[in-house]
């Protein structure tokens, strides 16, 4: 596979120095692999940090600035980032109040951010976690690693960051960030496999007409493998997962994400279909956000994410946000 | 008797084997998991050679030590925290002693092995790392050559297993008949001891 | 190749369904496919209105809003949209001062906009034209249709409309777009081709280790084919293409356009490759845009586009827009 | 004589050739093109048919002239607004009569190829569809068949051109080697008179 790369070792260095020259805003600490608002640390106000492998670009750096993210931790391709880069970016951005990570349930990104918050502890940082864990493709049981963070991360960061950005309190925005996970899920397919510059070949083999079903973000294979489906059906099934595992009372916020590859005319296309499949199952769409925000490479496919809100929630996520990859209000 | 020199021996050979065999690895991790594992660890070896070179501790715990936190600070994932902790744990337990024998080194493992599973949550049978390391320590009081092959077969033991910890756990039943690559690089870890060893 | 799509026939009209339902700040017109913002016409003010072939989202429909486009006519994938659409859209948001056609430089483009200037002008609206042409990997010589309009459009799009909602007349706002024109140039690489829904397969063959360089955005070949270059080499090539065109005395705007599937990590890589080989010519850079803007379906690559800006170009730009694809300021 | 009837037929025949042959169209248009041309014709002699039943239009000239706005208003890309002038402009030339013949429609078709040529500004020679039209007009004189071989002939020697417009011209001298899918559909256009003509 063809990249627009220099050498894989550099992929994610090289991409931090692009960061920073388009991005005088933040703060980018290219060798140290931290993203930082350019006006940390805020005053009197809760910092966000969230972090995790690259390669889902804009997650997380792209969600950096007012209205949600203070820092970002970006790994090597795929890999959870070490602690040393999250100490580093919660004594950049602490004031006081605290800071909240908020990390995606893998095995990897936990045991990191745990002995990063530690670390930050003996600094005398109050930190707190949120960990996300939307993607209902997995079971959650004794006999996994418990459900993945995918989509629903970027509720969790627009929402809690608002919360953040308000004043309110670490206890309270982190009440807020568990919230907006709980009525958050996920669910993904892909119709191509992605490959990492490392690997430089498709993480999986998926022959010509098939699917799979129930991916994640990081170019592991979904739990079915299905003969090709239209986009309405892919649809049903997606929102089907989703809603056999909640039932919304409240309006939903909706993220129809791409996951790299697939082009905005079919996400919109694919938009269509879940619209029309929730007015079908009689759920109540609030906002609708179109676009690739929770990537894996260059994988062709989608995620659907729904999240509950009641007004409070609704509130702050159309509050003002201003990063590179959402901005609104600002 | 295992002096300074033998714990940095056995640090190079594994740095050695992981470079040699790093491909393989994270063509391991691919149907399984996120196409990373070789060079996870090939960044983190890397980084412990030259920090062995740079600070030049004095005792086997030292040396291990200094390379756990090596490996938490440059590999990142699951396998850094969790190989960290392992080197950091067996590298504390060894205490300040000049010279250990097989004995304590045992000991030692295996109070590392027990960290491991304290901090991932993973048992015998899971799928991972401690399917590999687990019997190579019950092995050790045999000498290394019987510990590499108990690490070995530990592995290859993985193949026809459902994963239930790390992300192949997310593929259910689809994880079974692939080997894990985490048990994998453990038993290049075992082999290599036993090539500091001379054995 | 595997499309998240329903049936190809209906692509271009499930993707504007999507788009409405994601932004009701927008009116779509799906059967008549105009896409113009919802307070159209606004009183006092030209209004601007570009169109073309679908496949290149968010280029155009993503570019309606304040600051920026009063509409958009998407054509069938590939194909410019036809005369009825951009005569419909101008009846939509005329308010008097007239309307300006935003039109990238392609023989279809170019008849379907005049046809529609001409129905236009019948209905009694003041009508007045930019032609993009900004790509210099064609040859304008009297053997071909002339330069293609690529990622330059992005820029007449944004500084003309921030100029029309600023309140100049049509002949102003008509002149600043074609000076943004005159002051772009782009260049474009293909690391794969792309596949329109109708015809399913790859428009082009492009072996393993090879690279198009000088494509355009219809899935076209490029004028060469070489062994794959390094995001050094491609950034050498691509910036020396323009520069060998252009020798600019002010400050650029750079564009580091996807062309629909490379990943944005990748991007930001390639971005501070370009602001390397900038540097190292001496050109200043006043402003830069990372990601997927002018995108060719699916296909892999770049494109750069450098637009040379005096100081009311640069504050035109920097003007607050709000629309689906680009926002900033509001 | 040639009546309305045979100019329905003449579209009628042309929609169903282009349907046949839209996937070719598209594979020539693929290459030196952008890959519609195909489904760009299909659309539009599709919705050609539709508005002929519907309006019933009841001269020579009023079938033609509907047809070519039908084709401006539903093809686009470069092929709409050139065929649709074609046929409009060929239409006007035949006026109002309810009957013209062979000589009136090669007169008329000249008129109308003359209005692609100041439209699109192409000349022969430069691969387009014009040097499928040109021929396949000059041939009309000795009937619809020597037409149509002469349209075949035209579009088959746009092989070795370099483009000089349209898209193709973008790719330089890398448009040689390749036939015009323009042409090719002009030789389709001209085919079906001859089978409206039963010849
Ligand atoms: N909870 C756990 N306990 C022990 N070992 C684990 C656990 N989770 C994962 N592993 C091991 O880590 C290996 C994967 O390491 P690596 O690929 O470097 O990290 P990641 O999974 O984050 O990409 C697995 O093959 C498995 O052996
Ligand atoms: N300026 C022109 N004059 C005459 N014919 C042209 C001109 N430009 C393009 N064509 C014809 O149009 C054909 C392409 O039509 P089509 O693929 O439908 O449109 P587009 O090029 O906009 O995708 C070419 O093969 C050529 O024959
Ligand atoms: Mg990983
Ligand atoms: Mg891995
Ligand atoms: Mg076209
Ligand atoms: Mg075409």
């Amino acid at each position: 596979m063809k990249m627009l790369i220099n050498v894989p070792e550099t992929v994610v260095a090289d991409a931090l120095r692009g960061m920073a020259a388009a991005h005088p805003e933040l703060t980018v600490d290219v060798e140290n692999r931290v993203i930082v608002r350019r006006d940390a640390p805020v005053a009197g106000k809760v910092a966000l940090i969230s972090g995790g492998g690259s390669g889902h670009e804009p997650l997380h750096g792209g969600f950096v600035g007012p209205g949600m993210l203070s820092a970002a931790c970006p790994g090597e391709v795929f890999t959870s980032p070490v602690p040393d880069q999250m100490a580093r970016a919660a004594a950049a951005v602490n004031s006081g109040p605290g800071v909240l990570f908020i990390v995606k349930n893998y095995t990897g990104d936990v045991l990191n951010f745990d002995m990063a918050a530690e670390l930050a502890e003996d600094e005398g940082i109050q930190v707190a976690k949120v960990l996300v864990n939307d993607d209902v493709a997995v079971t959650d049981s004794l006999y996994t690693a418990g459900r993945r963070g995918v989509g629903g991360t970027l509720f969790v960061e627009k929402i809690a960051g608002a919360a953040a950005d308000e004043g309110q309190p670490l206890e309270r925005v982190e009440a807020i960030g568990r919230q907006v996970n709980e009525n958050s899920r996920s669910f993904g397919v892909a119709l191509s496999a992605c490959t990492t510059p490392a690997k430089g070949s498709p993480t999986f083999d998926l022959p010509p007409g098939e699917l799979e079903l129930g991916i994640g973000i990081h170019g592991e294979p979904g739990r079915e493998r299905r003969a090709m489906m239209t986009s309405g059906e892919i649809a049903e099934f997606a929102v089907g997962a989703i809603l056999d595992d909640m039932t919304p009372r409240n309006p939903v916020l909706v993220l129809v994400n791409g996951m790299g590859a697939t082009p905005l005319l079919e996400l919109y296309g694919f938009n269509a279909e879940v619209q029309r499949v929730l007015t079908q199952r009689g759920v109540a769409v609030a906002r609708t956000l179109v676009g690739n925000y929770v990537t894996s490479l260059d994988m062709a496919g989608a995620s659907v994410t729904l999240c509950q809100v009641d007004e409070e929630l609704l509130r702050l996520w159309d509050a003002p946000v201003k990063t590179p990859g959402l901005r609104w209000g600002m | 008797m295992l002096d300074a020199e033998f714990f940095r021996r056995w640090m190079t050979a594994t740095a050695a084997s992981v470079d040699r065999e790093a491909e393989r690895l994270t063509a391991l991790d691919s149907p399984i998991g996120d196409a990373d594992h070789g060079s996870n660890l090939q960044r983190g070896f890397k980084s412990v050679i030259a920090a062995l070179e740079k600070e030049a501790p004095q005792t086997p715990g030292a040396v291990l030590t200094l390379s756990g936190r090596q490996l938490i600070s440059t590999v990142g994932g699951a396998s850094g925290p969790l190989y960290g902790t392992l080197l950091r744990r067996t590298g504390k337990a060894l205490g300040d002693a000049a010279e250990v024998d097989e004995g304590q080194l045992a000991e030692a493992l295996r109070a590392g092995v027990d960290a491991v599973m304290a901090l991932g949550g993973a048992a015998p049978g899971d799928k991972t790392m401690i399917d590999a390391l687990v019997p190579a320590v019950d092995a050790l009081d045999d000498g290394f050559p019987a510990a590499r092959s108990a690490a070995e077969q530990g592995a290859l033991a993985t193949t026809p297993l459902q994963a239930r910890k790390g992300r192949a756990s997310y593929l259910g039943e689809r994880s079974v008949g692939h080997q894990d690559p985490g048990a994998t690089s453990s038993a290049l870890l075992i082999a290599a001891l036993a090539e500091a060893a001379g054995e």
